[in-house]
């Protein structure tokens, strides 16, 4: 191997990056990244006789020691993990279906189609509660009718109101909600992919099916890397939905409690319960550290490895 | 039996009509070369035969099929683009595989086929790699090899060697005439390579601004174009044409001369012109005179030839080696 | 140069009676200020509050939870200390206890309004199916029997999936009639009872009995969904807070009547939960303290507490001085103050300072039991436990 | 005349699935739609009938309308979105091509800092945010406000554009270079234009929260007149009382113009942006 | 002065050395052309002199300038892609015109450039087009107008014509030589095509795997190659090598003759050999004669000739037009 000239002369100074990075950097550090990590400082503290004291790793042992904190905190964090698997088999996989029919050039009514999938993702939480507390409420029959007419009518059951059926059901509503994203993202990415490239998988023989899994999957598999890693920080800080339909309480009997939902009814307070800052940033710090786990992972696993191929 | 039918062709692009009813016959295992000018509508030409852009009008046939509406797949065509269009995240052999996997040939097989391409090719230390760590010409040669592994029995080239060096070129060209000679396939195949086209093609079909100019053989488009565009772009360098008058051929308007069929000489003859270049090319030589009358004149000798510029030269041409002209460009048979 | 205050609050349902009734009234009487109500959702009040209340950038004059969440404001130096305000006169100790220090020693708001829990039901129904108010529990259950088996209506309309609505318009609802309200309530602060005792369990079963009256689905069935399935007179009756009055006379179209809370047996004697819910107080950081005050002060006065009670039906104000309601079925609510016993909510003083938090421990297990999902006892002994995990009697008291 | 490249059972079935999944995602905003526009009782009885003479009624918009300043409010929204959103775009793609474009030290590192944003919620930092913005005087004004969602918008459009860039075509930039293209202009003429449909889809990923947050405008922008819709429409539900036609009209016209703003930038959805590029 | 300098410049990639040691030095508004077989290093060391890749190892001047360091755009270069690089969201016209924009260049003067360039290569009617509506060869003139417009001092040119047709390829090998002239520019250009690499070189840069070959005129690499590999190389149809005891050439092991140095006659000759296949381009006929002892010969004549393929044929070379080589491929100096 040559290694025998050093570059003569050192390239300049590159100070465009800094100057593609200072605006964003500086509005993000100040704004986002200060005030976060002064919260999530808190979690090293606690009030100890009406004292603001630096009390170590406490808050911790007694978020994983005290047993009524480690159970409502595995349970958040399974039920979060389940949240995520049904979003990980449901939401996605749909999502990349729709958009690889949506990515056929010479579909009619794309735009129509396109439109009327992501809608449900522009609307606020409280619609989305609203409306389907009603669709699927035993009272006002909507859903139980529609079964009823498909000759289903003995499946209906309250599910919201199930321990067993409730997290799945706000699961389902969510994938429901947010199909649009993978699915504007995939799109996005296969319209990247240049013509040519899918005329010779055609003349290869390859269509349909064939040609998607073959030629497209690849070639968009960094963005499903993305949309996994943005699924599983969305739905590791998900709490909105939770939050409208079935309270700060996470009911029935905390089986829809995220990670989310118990960060902030431990953080903000709920009802007679104060707000723990202390907590409740104990709460926020094991979040961050899972999310940042698996983000690390994804970036310096994953992202690395995947092939990108340019166009 | 025709392998290749297109009746009454159209395509237009948005408002601009590209191909204006182009009708062709391809008989079975006929090798049918396309040239004509950039832009002329070659490559739209090739794609509406593969499926990949639909006619604006006329049809299409395959066999006896008509195929207008059959997916590019069930044609039983491989084609070479003329951008490569490679699997970019498929190694070289997988490239070519891809194909073969698809229709379901054994492993043993696609293996076999692979390899007897990619050795034909020059391709065998870089069948581990992908398209991006390829130069240009090696990319175009796993196009290449792509299309024929597949061994279909209608092939479409579109500019296959254009990247190719001299060697290579003269190799894979002859690979291709064995290979049409031993499948015994039809292939239609566009070439800007004057030399590839005659040495190709049992029937060359000259385009021009969506139109057919004329098909025929190639030494009949050389020896009988049918008008001035075909006499003036088939061979290189182009025809020298020059107004009737000034050597008085009765009927015409324009008469052509190829370069290859003056002679020059230093003391007289029928164009009378200053050499301002001179171009050596090893086996022959371009002289470029500036005639008074007729502008300038091309002449190609064979051999190297030396000359300094600005020399007076005559150039001559045989009789029999004329090509006359109408007002219209149409050939006038000869006298 | 006027002044501008600005009331930071819950109540955005009240938001029409301020800006029409309310602040026209005090801007007349007090020209210079100026009054701004500005509320926010419930579910965001006291996260918003207190971001704001340390930030420096909330309003003038604060709303006021009661208990603990105005407390600890006040104990943080938020609220300024009103004991020495004239109008706090004008209310009774067990009024200003929810805005007292522990001691009470100290008042920091201005109790303003308590709701009566009770039940409304469908007259027309209970006229059509020949049916009077139950008095007991047994009746009660006879007349929920009488609905069901006639098939019209639902008997009862609730549902266990917003939990409160299991606690507040069941468990404590009812439960006072059976630990005998303030007395039940104080033996718990002093740790003299425990919710595992029978006085605390029973009504939790009779709650469990609830469950077979709901509507079909009632585990899905939220806290509007009842409102609705009542109000539509689809469902008789309705366990409610005197705070529907206002909604469900506006949305119903049938006559309606209310009951107190049945008592266990013939002759007990009757308990309502009376619960102080509303105050206002003053951020002790604003800028205009003298015209808060003055505002502050008329909130006290009687002329506000017939002002806001009779546009609030069903609110009541705390004022000592009687105040004349025109509202028939709000005057019946009122009415029970007379004939039954009042106590307030036992979770809300003292009891819910700690984690578990004693109150949204009571939800759950209200919700569960009402569900079916956990039997009464069992219920009885995880709020026990989830109190006696972190609340030693006495422990606030030095 | 039937296309080649399109089989007659491939488009039925394409348009099946799509049709279907279509009546699934649009069923329920249709009960919502349907049910703004009847009175109470109506909904409650026949939640999917359409409104008819009897039970038609637009008393939830009048109510919407009525109250408070509705047209401001969408003023307020609509510069706050917008404002927020361009600098999202900006700054995140000025940054995601510093990280896909450029090898230098930390590279990776830089990449995760600017990822941590998206692992913990930023509502948790508004007591601190909030501090900042009293001290810097801009409480009670929509600046607060977009520079708070340009912050909470930054990350995630860094994350999702920075893999968009990588795939434009290297010897296009360096064709830009050799033109005598200054990085910036490569930035600006080259490569934006080029992930457009990216910065699309990041647009409306971010607009989506911006339009419906509760949370900043009533920390930061509570005033009358930095009050956004959604705040606004907020106001219609109450602790108790819970006055759904008055939400349902107020929220199906909020949902209007971020249907807009989604349909301009849909309009940037277009395939082949890189075609005949490169052989 | 010289206009490039290279000095021992290596290149890796990864594991694979692609280029050892590259010495070069180009003269002012000298034209030179880097010819070699496919995926030589040619395009790679064009985008070390561009800048566009880091040299392993080895200096690169340009003026006196040692640029290693200088990013492209300060290089004063324009290069033409041999994958053209087109600016997809860009109108031919802007194309063109934003390297021009970007120096500041006034509008009038854009114009006329853009207007100059456009002409020259057809592509007036395109200008509002993107890449995208064109054809191959739209596209590559699109390439090629871009670097022309800027007037640089040094041009780099990766097969610039690979995709134009004979006739647009000779005007434009024309203007690329007349702009090479009027702006006295250097430049450096990759091309497959001996007639170009032939008709435009002052001087031509042979590479073979990373290494150079020979550099020389066109006519000193045409009639005296360093070895056999640019014997080889250049001239088309390849010379014929043929083991030296078939011929008694004292101290070569092989012999070369070039196709077009052979004479055919039908009664006798050094070589007989039975003619195999026959290609006519017109101007002139390839023979391909199997010989016993030689295997296949390829002569090159002049003109038109017939002979129907299986005829007992013989070849004969002049002797001045024998090439010598010895037993490592070099070429032994005539005797
Ligand atoms: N990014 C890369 N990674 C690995 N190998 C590469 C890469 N780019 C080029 N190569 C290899 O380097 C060698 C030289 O490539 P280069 O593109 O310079 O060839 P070339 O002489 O221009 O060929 P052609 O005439 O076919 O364009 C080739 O063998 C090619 O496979
Ligand atoms: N998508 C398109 N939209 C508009 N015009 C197009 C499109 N594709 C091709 N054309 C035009 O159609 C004409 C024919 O194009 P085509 O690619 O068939 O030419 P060609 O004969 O293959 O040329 P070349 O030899 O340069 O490859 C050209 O003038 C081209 O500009
Ligand atoms: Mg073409
Ligand atoms: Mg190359």
């Amino acid at each position: 191997m040559a290694v025998d000239a050093e570059p003569v002369q050192r390239r300049a100074r590159r100070w465009h990056i800094a100057v593609f990075l200072a605006p964003a950097v500086l509005v993000y550090t100040a704004i986002m990244i200060i005030p976060l990590f002064s919260t999530l400082f808190q979690s090293l503290f606690n009030t100890v006789g009406g004292q603001r004291t630096f009390v170590g790793l406490a808050n911790f042992m007694v978020l994983f020691g005290d047993p009524r904190w480690a159970a409502s905190f595995w349970n958040a964090l399974w039920n979060n993990t389940w949240f995520f698997i049904i979003h990980m088999l449901v939401q996605n996989p749909i999502g990349v279906v729709l958009a690889a029919i949506l990515s056929n050039p010479s579909l009619r009514l794309r735009g129509f189609y396109r439109t009327a999938i992501f809608i449900p993702t522009i609307l606020s939480f409280v619609i989305v509660g609203f409306v389907w507390k009603l669709i699927l409420s035993p009272l006002w029959g909507i859903a139980p009718n529609m079964l009823d007419a498909i000759g289903l009518r003995s499946l209906f059951a309250p599910w919201l109101g199930q321990e067993g059926a409730a997290l799945t059901t706000l699961a389902l509503v969510s994938v429901w909600q947010f199909v649009g994203i993978p699915m504007m993202l995939i799109y996005a990415a296969l319209l990247s992919i240049p013509d040519e490239v899918i005329e010779a998988a055609e003349m290869d023989g390859l269509t349909g099916f064939s040609q998607f899994f073959k030629i497209q999957l690849p070639l968009i598999l960094p963005t499903i890397g993305i949309i996994s890693i943005l699924t599983f920080v969305g739905n590791f800080n998900a709490f909105d939905l939770i939050y409208v339909s079935q309270g700060a309480q996470a009911g029935p009997n905390f089986s829809t409690d995220l990670l989310g939902t118990l960060l902030y009814r431990t953080f903000f307070g709920f009802q007679l319960q104060q707000g723990d800052i202390n907590m409740g940033s104990t709460i926020a710090t094991m979040m961050f550290l899972i999310i940042l786990v698996g983000v690390s992972i994804y970036l310096f696993a994953i992202q690395t490895r995947l092939r990108r191929y340019q166009f | 039996m025709t392998a290749l039918r297109l009746e009454n062709v159209t395509k237009a692009f948005g408002g601009t009509q590209v191909l204006h009813g182009i009708d062709l016959t391809v008989e079975d295992g006929e090798f049918v070369i396309f040239v004509g000018p950039s832009g002329c509508g070659k490559s739209t030409l090739l794609r509406i035969i593969a499926g990949l852009e639909d006619a604006s009008g006329g049809k299409v046939f395959i066999g006896d099929q008509l195929v207008n509406a059959t997916p590019p797949a069930k044609r039983g065509i491989a084609m070479v683009f003329q951008t490569y269009a490679l699997y970019p995240h498929l190694s070289v052999k997988d490239n070519m595989a891809l194909g073969l996997k698809q229709a379901g040939t054994p492993a043993a097989e696609i293996e076999a086929r692979v390899g007897k391409a990619s050795s034909m090719l020059s391709l065998d230390q870089y069948l581990k790699r992908r398209p991006a760590e390829l130069s240009g010409g090696q990319r175009q040669r796993v196009a290449i090899g792509r299309a024929i592994v597949r061994e279909p029995t209608l092939f479409l080239f579109d500019e296959p060697l254009s990247n190719l060096d001299a060697a290579l070129r003269v190799n894979t060209r002859l690979e291709i005439a064995r290979l049409h000679r031993e499948l015994s396939a039809t292939m239609v195949y566009v070439t800007h390579d004057q030399v590839e086209a005659m040495t190709l093609a049992d029937k060359i079909v000259v385009l021009n601004g969506g139109r057919i100019e004329q098909v025929g053989s190639p030494m009949e488009l050389y020896n009988k174009p049918a008008n001035m565009f075909v006499a003036g772009f088939i061979g290189s360098p182009q025809m020298n044409f020059l107004p009737a008058d000034t050597s008085g051929q009765g009927g015409a308007t324009t008469i052509g001369v190829r370069p290859e069929h003056l002679s020059i000489s230093t003391e007289a003859g029928d164009w009378a012109g200053r050499l301002v270049h001179i171009e050596h090319l090893g086996a022959d030589t371009n002289l470029y005179l500036e005639t008074k009358a007729s502008g300038l004149i091309t002449a190609r000798v064979f051999g190297e030839v030396h000359h300094a510029p600005g020399t007076e030269l005559f150039a001559s041409a045989e009789p029999r080696h004329l090509y006359r002209f109408d007002a219209e460009g149409r050939t006038i048979a000869a006298v | 140069q006027d002044v501008t205050l600005t009331i930071e609050s819950w109540r955005n349902d009240d938001l029409t009676i301020w800006q029409q009734t309310l602040i026209p009234a005090f801007e007349a009487a007090h020209p210079g200020i100026r009054v701004q109500f500005n509320p926010s959702a419930p579910t965001e009040y006291n996260a918003a509050l207190n971001a704001k209340l340390e930030a420096g950038s909330a309003g003038d004059i604060i709303t006021c939870r009661p208990f603990d969440a105005s407390l600890a404001l006040y104990q943080d130096g938020y609220l300024a200390d009103l004991s020495d305000l004239e109008g706090i006169a004008n209310f009774s100790d067990v009024a200003k206890s929810a805005w007292s220090t522990d001691d009470g020693a100290q008042t920091f708001c201005v109790p303003m309004a308590s709701v009566i829990h009770g039940f409304i039901y469908n007259a027309d129904a209970f006229a059509e199916l020949g049916l009077e108010e139950p008095t007991t529990t047994e009746e009660f259950f006879a007349v929920l029997d009488a609905i069901e088996a006639d098939g019209t209506y639902i008997p009862l309309a609730i549902g266990s999936v917003d939990q409160w609505e299991s606690a507040s318009m069941g468990y404590h609802n009812i439960g006072p009639a059976y630990w005998a309200g303030e007395e039940g309530r104080q033996a718990l602060i002093a740790g003299e009872a425990k919710f595992t005792d029978e006085e605390w369990v029973e009504p939790l079963r009779v709650l469990a009995r609830w469950g077979e009256y709901a509507g079909d689905g009632y585990q899905a069935q939220t806290y509007p969904d009842s409102q609705n399935l009542f109000t539509l007179g689809r469902a008789a009756i309705f366990p409610a807070g005197s705070w529907e009055i206002a909604l469900f006379e506006e949305q119903a179209d049938f006559a309606l009547g209310a009951f107190p809370p049945p008592v266990p047996a013939e002759g007990d004697t009757c308990y309502i939960s009376d619960h102080t819910d509303i105050g206002i107080g003053m951020n002790a950081n604003t800028a205009n303290p003298e015209a808060a005050r003055t505002f502050l002060n008329w909130v006290a006065s009687s002329e506000f507490a017939s002002l806001y009670s009779n546009a609030l039906p069903g609110f009541f104000a705390l004022s000592s001085e009687p105040v004349t309601l025109d509202n028939p079925l709000a005057n019946e609510f009122v009415s029970w103050r007379e004939t039954c016993e009042s106590t307030i909510r036992p979770t809300y003083q003292i009891l819910s300072r700690g984690t578990p938090n004693l109150e949204n421990e009571n939800w759950l297990h209200a919700s569960n039991v009402l569900s079916g999902a956990e039997t009464p006892e069992d219920a009885a002994a995880a709020i026990q436990s989830g109190l006696e995990s972190w609340y030693t009697p006495g422990m606030f008291a030095d | 005349m039937r296309a080649a490249r399109s089989s007659l059972p491939r488009t039925i079935a394409a348009h099946a699935v799509l049709l279907t999944y279509t009546l699934i995602a649009l069923f329920p905003v249709f009960v919502v739609v349907v049910n703004a526009f009847k009175n109470r009782r109506a909904i409650f009885n026949e939640p999917l009938a359409l409104p008819n003479a009897e039970t038609f009624s637009m008393i939830g918009f009048e109510t919407v309308t009525s109250q408070g300043n509705f047209l401001l409010y969408f003023q307020n929204s609509m510069i706050v979105t917008v404002a927020s959103l361009i600098c999202v775009l900006l700054f995140g793609a000025m940054a995601a091509f510093a990280l896909s474009e450029y090898r230098f030290k930390g590279n990776t590192l830089m990449g995760l800092y600017l990822a941590l944003g998206i692992m913990i919620p930023i509502r948790l930092g508004t007591v601190a945010i909030l501090q900042m913005m009293v001290a810097s005087g801009l409480v009670n004004t929509l600046t607060a406000l977009i520079l708070v969602y340009t912050a909470q918008g930054l990350p995630l459009a860094i994350f999702i554009l920075s893999e968009f860039m990588r795939t434009v075509s290297d010897d296009l930039k360096n064709a830009g270079r050799i033109d005598g293209l200054s990085e910036y202009k490569i930035f600006f003429r080259l490569v934006l234009p080029l992930v457009r449909p990216a910065l699309a889809t990041v647009a409306v990923f971010t607009m989506i929260p911006i339009w419906n947050d509760l949370w900043f405008p009533l920390i930061l922008a509570p005033g009358e007149s930095t009050k956004t819709v959604t705040l606004g429409a907020q106001m219609f539900i109450g602790q108790f009382v819970t006055n759904w036609n008055a939400v349902l009209a107020a929220l199906s016209l909020a949902i209007v113009p971020v249907l807009v703003l989604y349909l301009i930038f849909s309009r940037q959805l277009i395939r082949g942006i890189t075609s005949g590029a490169v052989k």
